[in-house]
């Protein structure tokens, strides 16, 4: 009987080597070496979009998503994700004059978006601006969510929203398409392909996977954080080596399977 | 003292918890997974408390409009008081088999085909995204509306009526191309998710708690 | 005595029905708060019976551990107090960090391990053309679309270098990806409003019950 | 595109840019109309359905069946025809053609919390017109939590997890569980699902050798079928086209089998509203009358 689960050993060698690799890059850039990274399309789409907002006097929307579960499952880093996003669209808003509005699912998300909120409208100087009802708790129940969310973004005719974090595929289409519909410019992300499929068809821009992490840290407007891309990078290039010597071996007849499962 | 109401104390909690938990996972340890477990066990009860901080949030909402009689609100917002009460209070009355009949009635006749009126809304919203979304405008596109195509005309079962090929095109879709840029999605958000819990542990991201 | 209750369950559908059909009215809105408010209630007692029942019930019989989070519960109401509000960080920063451990075991094997073994494990000596043909075409998807998210290398794509056209094959194949995903969901989707449809012809006296 | 009409357009441009609620009336109209007049396009009975109803035919009165509704009201526009028929079966024709005898039924909620809806508006019900007493032909254990840990702590030991039914009274004082332990004394599980719960009971029951039937939506529907020709799976009834095939097996044609009519219909013109939009498109763009705006 070992101290490590069988089974589950390879996986605990995978994460220690994403950690460690993370933690020298965040230690590497503290030290001020810090790697350019690409931005994406759709920083630049959360800003038109709050741009627009301010021409137009409208809200700007965002949510965090259903997703099937809270802050407390394992959807957890997805609503952390659409949490950051929301802290740089919070920003864009204080900056701009525009009501920042955050439609929640889940009630242990209240706490942490207002706070978000107040350090973003605080950090521009505006803590003024700051009100109750920015932070709206729906619903813990998907569908009666997404009704509500429906109806308060057709009424205060949003000029943009923001579907970014534990969307999941039934989610997707109940929130994005009425948005399409009263003409809000939309900024989707989501992990999940089938959420994605979605998104894609109906949003202006969309955060892919992995680009939902990223906007997070690109939210953050920290070169700190942004330094993590690097070694997500790393083990990307060092997983595709893997996969394509791990592909010639099978060619070659060798059992790699066993591997993974140690 | 002071440091105590910081914003340290919570990263730590984060810290801490989230290291248990994940350590949990891989060690055959009793003592840490039972602490992990009972971790679990707590955040579930923490959750629960807080619809509290939902029924305040939304009840301060709609009360405050039928005090001020906001226009277009305020009835609508009766409605709500009235149907959030009569469904928590008959719970309440019978909480162990939820029996209650008023409960049961505002169950079945006001949740239930509502749920299912709204899932059902879908249907509609597809429809209008189909059309829209795989008009081809580019190249990208038009990939779009090829696989999307070929896979109704696989499910539908009007497409093998019309080409028996449509279904072996279509599941070949799903089962080659479909397959492998969703393992790689799969790949990138698995790492995403790693490093972000990292950075959060870590307490390099650090708005959420006011800090 | 006449059976109201599919006619109100009608009024109900069409209700949330007349947003698409129609646009945002009184009838939808009063649908969306009626429905807010049940789910409102029963999530309260849906709650009120998970914390009998997972802390509540075991702390009546002895296990005095309970009352922690008992009393973490509670400390989250401290939020609405000035000078006890950092209090009621603590039990969020459980919940925080539960969520972000869960979320990091849960996508190491099912979206990480899995995928990259199951890439790795293909082949191209089977007996079967076809086989070996969608393998390697295989590999090359998945490796050209993990690439696509490569965010600090080969950031400099002029229009028409190799970087360029191989970014931009990747995102044909996203999008070869996303049209499936979607073409699958709308069987699913379609299903559920031809029932909600017979519903309401029921209800109308338009099909037999 | 939004519904807040620009400036006027041509015809070609309206064409391309649609109001949606044209197509949400067009799709009304496609759906109601089979339901009036059935199109009576065949339904073939796939081989995973008429397996599921042949394995719980074979079953011997007495049999002890493991029922685990793994789905929400939400969903039942898919799994609802094929579950009705499924009770249907269970209540009535089972029965009938075995001298009156009966399955032992329990029933719990694993995957979704929600199961206790259905249990309550669709297998009660059902269960009870047909004189099934509680406590002796059925129980209900309302929704266990745990998901995938659940159903593999069960198959070890059921009393352990289901020591109370719902309404609180004691297992051993449930005829209908008597001598029920652990998986040996259970013939088959069903699973009525949306959240993959058929997988768990692959994975603890299956390899265990009880086989499990389910009744689930269509997304899991090439997943399902894996485990059906490795045989963990006796049966899947997919969707309401899956449905549709037990009712028609069942000998009670009824929402399935009017639904799949709607589904070639409403399938139809989706395709043909995507070729009409690209036709304006096409005209707008090389039409030289009408000009690219």
């Amino acid at each position: 009987m070992s101290i490590l689960v069988p089974g589950r050993i390879t996986g605990l060698v995978v994460m220690a080597i994403i950690v460690v690799l993370g933690i020298w890059a965040l230690e590497r850039a503290k030290r001020g070496k810090v790697r350019a990274v690409r931005e994406l399309a759709g920083m630049a789409g959360l800003r038109i979009a709050a741009g627009r907002c301010a021409e137009m006097g409208r809200p700007f929307f965002h949510t965090t998503g259903h997703g099937g579960g809270g802050l407390y499952t394992a959807r957890g880093p997805q609503h952390m994700a659409g949490i950051a996003i929301l802290g740089y669209i919070a920003r864009l808003c204080a900056k701009l004059g525009v009501k920042a509005v955050s439609l929640t699912a889940f009630p242990e998300l209240i706490p942490v978006t207002e706070d978000t909120i107040r350090m973003a409208y605080l950090g521009e100087g505006k803590a003024d601006q700051v009100k109750p009802d920015m932070v709206r708790f729906l619903s813990s129940y998907a569908l009666a969510f997404k009704q509500g969310y429906i109806g308060q973004l057709t009424r205060e005719k949003a000029g943009a929203a923001s579907l970014c974090g534990a969307i999941w595929p039934s989610d997707a289409l109940h929130m994005s398409e009425p948005g399409v519909i009263i003409g809000a410019m939309q900024i989707g992300g989501a992990i999940d392909t089938d959420t994605l499929s979605m998104l894609a068809l109906t949003c202006d821009y969309v955060f892919l996977g992995e680009e939902l992490y990223a906007a997070g840290a690109f939210a953050s407007e920290n070169p700190t954080q942004l330094s993590v891309m690097f070694a997500s990078d790393i083990v990307k290039i060092g997983l595709v080596l893997l996969m394509i010597f791990g592909f010639i071996l099978s060619s070659a007849g060798v059992k790699i399977a066993q591997l993974f499962t140690i | 003292m002071s440091w105590i109401r910081g914003k340290d104390v919570p990263v730590g909690i984060v810290f801490i918890c989230g290291l248990i938990v994940t350590v949990a996972y891989f060690i055959n340890v009793p003592a840490v997974v039972g602490v992990s477990e009972a971790i679990q066990t707590w955040a579930v009860v923490i959750a629960g408390f807080a619809i509290g901080l939902g029924v305040v949030n939304m009840v301060v909402f709609h009360s405050d409009s039928i005090r001020k009689r906001a226009s277009g609100q305020w009835p609508y917002s009766v409605v709500f008081l009235v149907i959030f009460v009569a469904q928590t209070v008959s719970g309440f009355f019978d909480l162990a088999a939820l029996k209650n009949p008023v409960y049961v009635w505002l169950y079945s006749n006001i949740f239930s085909p509502l749920a299912e009126a709204m899932y059902a809304i879908l249907g509609f919203f597809i429809v209008s995204a189909a059309y829209r979304a795989m008009r081809v405008r580019n190249i990208e596109t038009a990939f779009v509306l090829v696989s999307g195509l070929l896979v109704m005309l696989t499910n539908a079962p009007i497409g093998a009526a019309i080409w028996e090929g449509f279904p072996i095109l279509g599941k070949w879709i799903l089962d080659v191309p479909t397959t492998a840029g969703n393992r790689a999605i799969f790949i990138g958000t698995g790492i995403g998710t790693i490093l972000l819990g990292l950075r959060i542990l870590l307490g390099y991201e650090r708005g959420y708690i006011g800090g | 005595m006449v059976d109201y209750i599919p006619l109100w369950h009608a009024f109900l559908i069409i209700g949330v029905f007349s947003y698409a059909l129609w646009r945002e009215s009184p009838y939808f809105r009063f649908c969306e708060h009626a429905f807010i408010a049940s789910a409102l209630g029963y999530a309260v007692v849906m709650a009120a019976k998970a914390i009998i029942t997972t802390a509540i019930y075991p702390l009546s019989k002895g296990e005095v551990i309970y009352i922690v989070p008992l009393v973490l519960g509670f400390a989250l109401y401290l939020r609405f107090g000035k000078s006890t509000l950092w209090i009621s960080r603590w039990p969020i920063a459980i919940i925080v960090g539960v969520g972000m451990a869960l979320g990091m075991r849960g996508v190491l094997f099912a979206y990480l391990l899995s995928q990259v073994q199951a890439t790795a494990t293909m082949s191209i000596v089977t007996k079967d053309p076809l086989t070996n043909f969608n393998s390697g075409l295989m590999l090359l998807t998945t490796i050209l679309i993990l690439m696509f998210f490569i965010f600090t290398f080969l950031r400099e794509a002029i229009p028409g270098s190799a970087i360029s056209r191989a970014r931009f094959v990747s995102r044909c194949l996203i999008m070869l990806t996303l049209g499936a995903f979607f073409g699958s969901i709308t069987m699913a989707r379609l299903t559920l409003i031809a029932g909600q449809i017979r519903k309401l012809m029921i209800a109308f006296g338009l099909l037999p019950a | 595109m939004g519904t807040e009409s620009k400036k006027p357009r041509s015809v070609w441009e309206r064409l391309e840019h649609m109001d949606p609620r044209i197509s949400y009336w067009l799709l009304i109209f496609v759906i109601v109309v089979p339901f009036l007049r059935p199109l009576g396009l065949p339904i073939s009975i796939s081989k995973e359905t008429q397996s599921f109803y042949n394995t719980l035919d074979a079953l011997r009165p007495g049999s002890v069946v493991l029922f685990d509704i793994s789905s929400g009201p939400a969903a039942y526009g898919e799994i609802g025809p094929g579950s009705i028929a499924m009770m249907e079966y269970v209540t009535v024709v089972y029965p009938g053609r075995h001298e009156g005898g009966r399955l032992r039924i329990a029933i719990v909620s694993g995957g979704e919390a929600e199961g206790a809806i259905m249990y309550e508006a669709y297998a009660r019900p059902r269960l009870e017109k047909a004189g099934f007493q509680y406590g002796a032909d059925y129980a209900w254990f309302g929704f266990i939590a745990g998901g995938e840990t659940m159903v593999a702590r069960l198959a070890d030991s059921i009393p352990s997890l289901l020591r109370n039914d719902f309404f609180g009274t004691t297992i051993d004082k449930l005829p209908v569980m008597k001598g029920v332990s652990n998986y040996k004394d259970v013939s088959v599980v069903i699973v009525w699902d949306s959240v993959d719960a058929t997988a768990w009971y692959v994975r603890h029951w299956g390899a265990k050798g009880v086989r499990v039937g389910t009744v689930c939506v269509a997304v899991e529907i090439p997943a399902y079928i894996t485990f059906y020709r490795s045989g963990e799976v006796f049966g899947i009834i997919g969707s309401s086209r899956g449905g549709a095939e037990l009712e028609l097996l069942v000998g009670k044609p009824g929402v399935g089998v009017a639904t799949t009519d709607t589904l070639s219909t409403s399938h139809l013109l989706v395709i043909i509203l995507i070729i009409v939009v690209h036709i304006g498109l096409l005209a707008r763009k090389y039409l030289p009358s009408t000009g690219k705006r």
